[in-house]
């Protein structure tokens, strides 16, 4: 395959094909999904041993469990004697998992615990320490979100997160009890490429005004956001796009407060973040205490892990063939918060990005239309352009990363696309560059 | 025995809570919204909350927080929505997308207060939607509705999907 | 027909390594190993098409599937029947839309080109309209499949011209098809009717499953069991007296106490005449027979047909594409039999193993998280272990095929995919290997073998 | 061999009373719910003891073919049951070893259509309806079973219980793995 004619970052050109060819998709798999570090699941989400939550790394269906001594296992989802799925259930505490089939246990470390008839029928020279569960090569936590990966030759998840770590710690890190993830999964199929939705919430500020624009008339209580409606007169410089932190992005504005534009009551959410304000620029220090934290802010871990602190929500999307995706989604909150807020946070995502949520109910249809309109025969040869604002990227003072101006620019997707490209070419992560841009000198330049 | 035969409501009622859910189903259908309001009581409550799979014996600890739901509206958040759906900026409802609801297995019981009455029923929500995508969306109802000046009123709906993956890129209607 | 596929180079062994027990999961999802089967085990095996018994008076047709491939099986005034493409020549279209019935012809929807029984064009709407040297009759009948044969009501038909006859596909195997076929006066019988279900899981995991898995029904059938049962689990099996046979990838997995899966029937009156009858299987089968039909077995016919001697549901996995079969499910019931026991086996059999059934609604859900889950990049490549008994093979006087000791066992299962890696390496069907040398030449044997009353 | 079902006569033409329409109505949506609730027990309760529950398999014949694929009882049919084999088919969820149906199935019994006629026997009634079941199971696994039933409804003591259905499913073939599922 020529992945080198798919992408040209330079133009930000993309074909189409990428978002319905089954020989994309195939190696996608392969070198994006069975080589990333990919999300599995929060720690909030399996508190105690044996609490375990089943998710899915690209098409492979995988448990992620904790353990008696509080480490985090995951396994694939099959069992080793017929394949069949041993784990039904999307979430639970277990202290075994049992195929259906011929009765095979496996404890939650993944041994093979039982095997029926072992000596009928086994004669006992079943090696059982050969047939445990399959585990994933790495998994590993970062502040409370557990990756895993397939590949035993990937960089550390530390590595991997890179500088794209000052941006996440604006959520992660923010107060000293942590964060969690609440209210059960929230699932949907859309008929859309995966690349399509990190494409809309990696960078994509322009679609907001537009797209967005009955909800936005329908909720907005305050004029926080500075997106007015029908893209006519918005405010397109309060904000920065971030990346070329090895494939991951972040899109945010700078005031403070914006995430929280979209509950109807605004006032308990600004008064919480107030009061909090002074923690967190002692922790984050000024520049993310002041300008990150409490902002509307998009941010991406390449490949499919999407959140924005302050609107609330935290999704992943599971490739499903080419043309769809399971999209999954929790809202997320800061432990620290009196728990009417965290009620509040997860009453208001229901109106907002859940599955009747009126924001989200804008974007399905558009994702999915251009994915049906990259699948004709001709309209797979033609192109699709990310060149907004090309050219116009750079260093910026207290910000790593490679930044362009303002909410509304395609520089995000152009690096997302970029770092696809890298994957798709590379045979493996030897081949793969890495990159973390105008990195800030040290924890003194952090606080600054 | 179980309660084989409750005493059944008395059949004029059924009837005209009967004819009420296909009203408002039709209403819905015609998109006539500020009608459909009117069915409702002041202090209405329209819910559906979210589930998972789990297995039965499940020995977990309930979710922090809760668990979430799809809708968990009073008349001020569903007037919200409509508003949104009446914007003229919800691109994914325009052209509109063709949605019928079938209503059965309307069930009525007496209800706590003398003019309160329970209404079980199912809904099946068809939705044909760009060029050949049908969609079909089902579920369960259990209601209260309350008997007042202007005849009967949703006072709650407690609305369980079948789905636990919503086959839909998105769910613009009400059930 | 098109066999230009089979003289390209295999690579199926990679996918097995049967002395080692182990399969890989691929055979069981990717499109292009579903193709090549459809060609090189689907286009050349035996495949079973009808029980004579659905076919009784001249006309009558009934129609099913060879692989994807849809065929018409009818019954000839000769009373010989014959099998042919559902296809008409002329655009293609299918000449019978019925499942079953009785005709003189079938005439295509479309044009109204009209077929006798026996497939030939016998004529056409408006056949003015074609000059003379148009169309030659002859040559443009329905597509005939290549053989056909019977074995004891069972009737299977090839596309295949050359390669074994049915008698030695089924070799020795028919020593144990007997059991079922042939254990009272007047044989067997297919009662009215099919039922018929799509399950999205890989044709192989049906066969497999009934080949020889005693092992995953103490498991998963524990609540069918115990339903039918009164509330009792299955009891323990004897694995002294009890055996796997595969012979050219057929297999039967059995016990020998005589009575496991009629008590699973869950019907006492059909145990009941089993049991009168069985001095008399035992003077026609011997004893050793006598005792082995009705316990707890299960078998397969390569490549796919399953039946539970005893219980008396009988099937056939129909592909349809890697991830899906269609399964046909009949009862099969002697002749001989009184009507009421046949309703009594009929009822049983709907009651454990129709869609409805209490052993059935568990091995749907099995086979299809078995296929789907390996739609993973990662778990696809992942082995799974097919091993258990593989020491216990023996030589037994009686009991011909490749004979293991113990019920629990994937024995059978490993002689079925032996034979499944035979077809799709074989270029010369001939020239493949017999498994195991037979015992037996010709069907008279089959009732008259040295050592048949040794148990 | 000549064994029919019986549960269908020519239909009297006689309309039952409101009152008799209103009820049976009602227990035919209350016996949905139940089965959707997976209330076996309630279910069972509203079953005669001389049930006869039968779900025919019906091929596709052409229409001069006259064999009886409905009534005759000495054919292949996914039920055929009297109350102690439906008993016994439920029995099966009691075990605890029922692992298909661990996490449950999700169900969704539409009943429509309801008419309800007298019979020769002034406390037996006719009862045609359609049924639509929805089923959800694992995570996407969805199917649809549509067709229509002839009940007979014997009142006793105030209450109807279920005497005779017959259940005609419009599928040739069953587009799902099984029929955990009663209609």
């Amino acid at each position: 395959m020529d992945v080198a004619s798919l992408i040209d970052t330079s133009t930000g050109r993309q074909s189409r094909s990428i978002y319905s060819s089954d020989a994309v998709y195939r190696q996608e798999l392969e070198r994006v999904f069975g080589r990333c570090w990919l999300f599995l699941a929060h720690i909030s989400q399996i508190p105690r041993p044996n609490d375990f939550f089943r998710t899915y790394m690209g098409e492979d269906d995988v448990i992620v469990i904790r353990q008696k001594d509080g480490a985090v296992k995951a396994f694939l989802n099959t069992c080793t004697h017929r394949g069949n799925r041993i784990c039904r259930a999307d979430r639970g505490n277990a202290r075994s998992f049992t195929c259906n089939y011929h009765g095979w246990s496996f404890a939650p470390d993944g041994a093979l615990a039982g095997v029926p008839l072992e000596n009928e029928a086994y004669f006992g020279e079943l090696d059982r320490s050969k047939f445990g569960l399959v585990p994933v090569a790495q998994v590993a936590e970062y502040k409370g979100l557990i990756f895993g990966c397939f590949d035993p030759a990937a960089p550390s998840l530390d590595d991997y997160l890179g500088d794209a770590k000052f941006y996440l710690d604006v959520w992660l890190d923010a107060l000293p009890g942590g964060t969690a993830l609440v209210g059960e999964t929230q699932k949907m199929v859309l008929n859309t490429n995966w690349k399509l939705p990190v494409e809309n919430v990696c960078g994509d500020g322009y679609h907001l005004g537009w797209a967005h624009a009955g909800a936005m008339m329908a909720v907005q209580s305050m004029d926080l956001s500075g997106l007015s409606v029908g893209n006519s007169s918005a405010n397109l410089d309060g904000g920065l796009s971030v990346a070329g932190l090895n494939g991951h992005m972040a899109l945010t504005s700078l005031d403070g407060v914006s995430g929280y534009a979209f509950y109807p009551e605004p006032k308990p959410m600004l008064d919480y973040l107030e009061a909090n304000r002074p923690t967190v620029t002692e922790r984050l220090g000024k520049t993310r205490g002041e300008q990150l934290w409490g902002s509307q802010i998009n941010i991406t871990i390449f490949p499919n892990l999407q959140f924005l602190p302050g609107l609330n929500w935290f999704r992943v999307y599971h490739p499903k063939g080419p043309g769809q995706i399971e999209q999954w989604t929790w809202a997320m909150v800061e432990n620290d918060m009196p728990e009417n807020i965290k009620a509040t946070i997860l009453d208001n995502q229901c109106l907002t990005f859940g599955l009747a949520g009126l924001f989200d109910n804008d974007d399905g249809d558009n994702l999915a239309a251009c994915t049906e309109q990259s699948r004709g025969w001709r309209t797979a040869q033609m192109d699709v352009y990310t060149n907004m604002a090309l050219g116009r990227s750079g260093a910026r003072e207290g910000f790593p990363g490679d930044i362009a101006a303002g909410l509304v620019s395609e520089h995000n997707q152009r690096y997302f696309y970029r770092r696809w490209q890298e994957h798709m070419q590379a045979s493996s992560w030897s081949d793969v560059p890495t990159y973390n841009l105008n990195p800030l000198g040290s924890r003194e330049a952090v606080n600054a | 025995m179980l309660d084989l035969h409750p005493e059944p409501a008395l059949h004029d009622v059924v009837t005209a809570l009967t004819q009420r859910l296909f009203h408002e189903a039709r209403l819905l259908d015609d998109e006539r919204f500020e009608d459909w309001l009117e069915l409702l009581c002041e202090d209405v409550s329209y819910h559906m909350a979210l589930k998972s799979r789990r297995f039965r014996a499940d020995r977990s600890a309930p979710i922090a927080v809760g668990a979430g739901n799809v809708f968990n509206d009073n008349l001020a958040r569903l007037k919200l929505r409509i508003d949104r759906l009446r914007s003229g900026f919800v691109w994914a409802e325009d052209p509109p997308n063709f949605v019928r609801r079938v209503v059965s297995n309307v069930e009525v019981l007496p209800g706590d207060a003398p003019n309160e009455t329970i209404v079980h029923s199912v809904i099946v929500i068809h939705r044909n939607r760009i060029d050949g995508q049908n969609r079909l969306l089902t579920a369960g109802r259990t209601d209260r509705w309350r008997k007042g000046g202007e005849g009967w009123r949703l006072a709650a709906r407690e609305i369980l999907l079948d789905h636990s993956v919503l086959p839909d890129s998105n769910v613009n209607v009400f059930f | 027909m098109r066999m230009d596929r089979i003289g390209r180079e295999p690579e199926f062994s990679r996918y097995m390594d049967l002395k080692e027990g182990w399969l890989d999961r691929r055979i069981f999802s990717d499109a292009d190993i579903y193709e090549e089967e459809l060609y090189r085990i689907f286009a050349r095996s035996w495949l079973f098409v009808a029980h004579e018994s659905q076919l009784p008076k001249a006309g009558d047709f009934l129609t099913t599937h060879m692989g994807e491939d849809a065929v018409i099986v009818t019954r000839q005034p000769d009373g010989t029947i014959k099998v042919y493409l559902n296809s008409c020549p002329h655009r293609g279209n299918k000449v019978c839309f019925a499942d079953a019935g009785n005709t003189r012809r079938f005439v295509c929807n479309y044009h109204g080109w009209a077929f006798n029984t026996a497939g030939e064009l016998q004529g056409m709407h408006e056949e003015y309209c074609y000059d003379e040297g148009d169309i030659d009759r002859k040559k443009n009948g329905l597509r005939q499949v290549a053989r056909v044969g019977s074995y004891k009501g069972l009737v299977f038909a090839t596309f295949a011209e050359d390669g074994p006859s049915l008698d030695a596909w089924l070799g020795d195997f028919r020593w144990y098809l007997d059991m079922l076929l042939d254990n009272e006066e007047g044989g067997t019988e297919l009662v009215g009717g099919c039922i018929k279900s799509v399950i999205s899981a890989n044709w192989k995991f049906g066969v497999e499953n009934f080949i020889g898995d005693a092992y995953h029904a103490g498991w998963t059938h524990d609540s069918g069991c115990r339903s039918m049962n009164n509330g009792q689990p299955f009891p323990p099996i004897d694995m002294e007296n009890s055996y796997h046979a595969s012979v050219n990838g057929h297999g039967w997995e059995f016990g020998t106490e005589g009575v496991g899966d009629l008590f699973l029937l869950g019907r006492p009156k059909v145990m009941e005449y089993y049991e009168k009858m069985r001095p008399k299987m035992a003077d026609r089968l011997g004893t050793m027979r006598s005792q082995i039909f009705g316990s707890v077995a299960s078998a397969s016919i390569f490549p796919n047909v399953s039946f539970l001697p005893g219980i008396s549901t009988f099937r056939q996995w129909q592909p349809k594409g890697p991830m899906q079969f269609e399964l046909k499910t009949w009862v099969i019931v002697n002749k001989a039999m009184p009507d009421d026991i046949k309703d009594e086996v009929t009822k049983g059999v709907m009651q454990t193993f129709g869609p409805g059934g209490t052993f059935e609604m568990d091995d749907g859900e099995n086979w299809e998280n078995c296929t789907t889950v390996n739609r993973g990049v990662v778990t696809r490549h992942e082995r799974l272990h097919y091993r258990c008994g593989i020491g216990r093979q023996i030589d037994h006087d009686t009991l011909p095929g490749i004979v293991y000791r113990g019920q629990y066992n994937d024995a059978n299962q490993r002689g079925f995919y032996q034979r499944w890696l035979d077809m799709m390496e074989a270029t010369d069907l001939e020239a493949m290997p017999p498994r195991p040398e037979p015992r037996l030449t010709g069907i008279a044997e089959t009732r008259d073998l040295p050592g048949l009353f040794a148990l | 061999m000549n064994q029919t079902s019986t549960v269908e006569r020519p239909s009297t033409g006689a309309a039952a009373s409101l009152e008799v329409s209103h009820a049976l109505t009602q227990t035919l949506y209350r016996e949905a719910r139940r089965l959707d609730d997976e209330d076996y027990a309630g279910w069972v309760a509203m079953l005669a003891d001389d049930l006869h529950y039968h779900m025919p398999g019906i091929e596709t014949r052409y229409r001069r073919d006259t064999t009886d694929q409905i009534t005759d009882l000495t054919r292949m049919a996914y039920y055929n049951d009297n109350l102690d084999e439906i008993k016994k088919r439920l029995s099966r969820l009691e075990t605890g070893t029922a692992w298909s149906e661990d996490p449950a199935t999700r169900y969704t019994h539409i009943v429509t259509n309801v008419e309800v006629e007298n019979t020769e026997k002034a406390d037996e009634f006719r009862v045609f309806s359609n049924f639509y079941a929805y089923r959800n199971r694992n995570e996407r696994d969805e199917d649809s079973l549509i067709g229509n039933r002839i009940d007979i409804w014997r009142e006793a003591g105030g209450a109807y219980q279920l005497v005779k259905r017959r259940i005609i499913l419009k599928h040739n073939i069953m587009l799902s793995k099984n029929l955990n599922i009663y209609l």
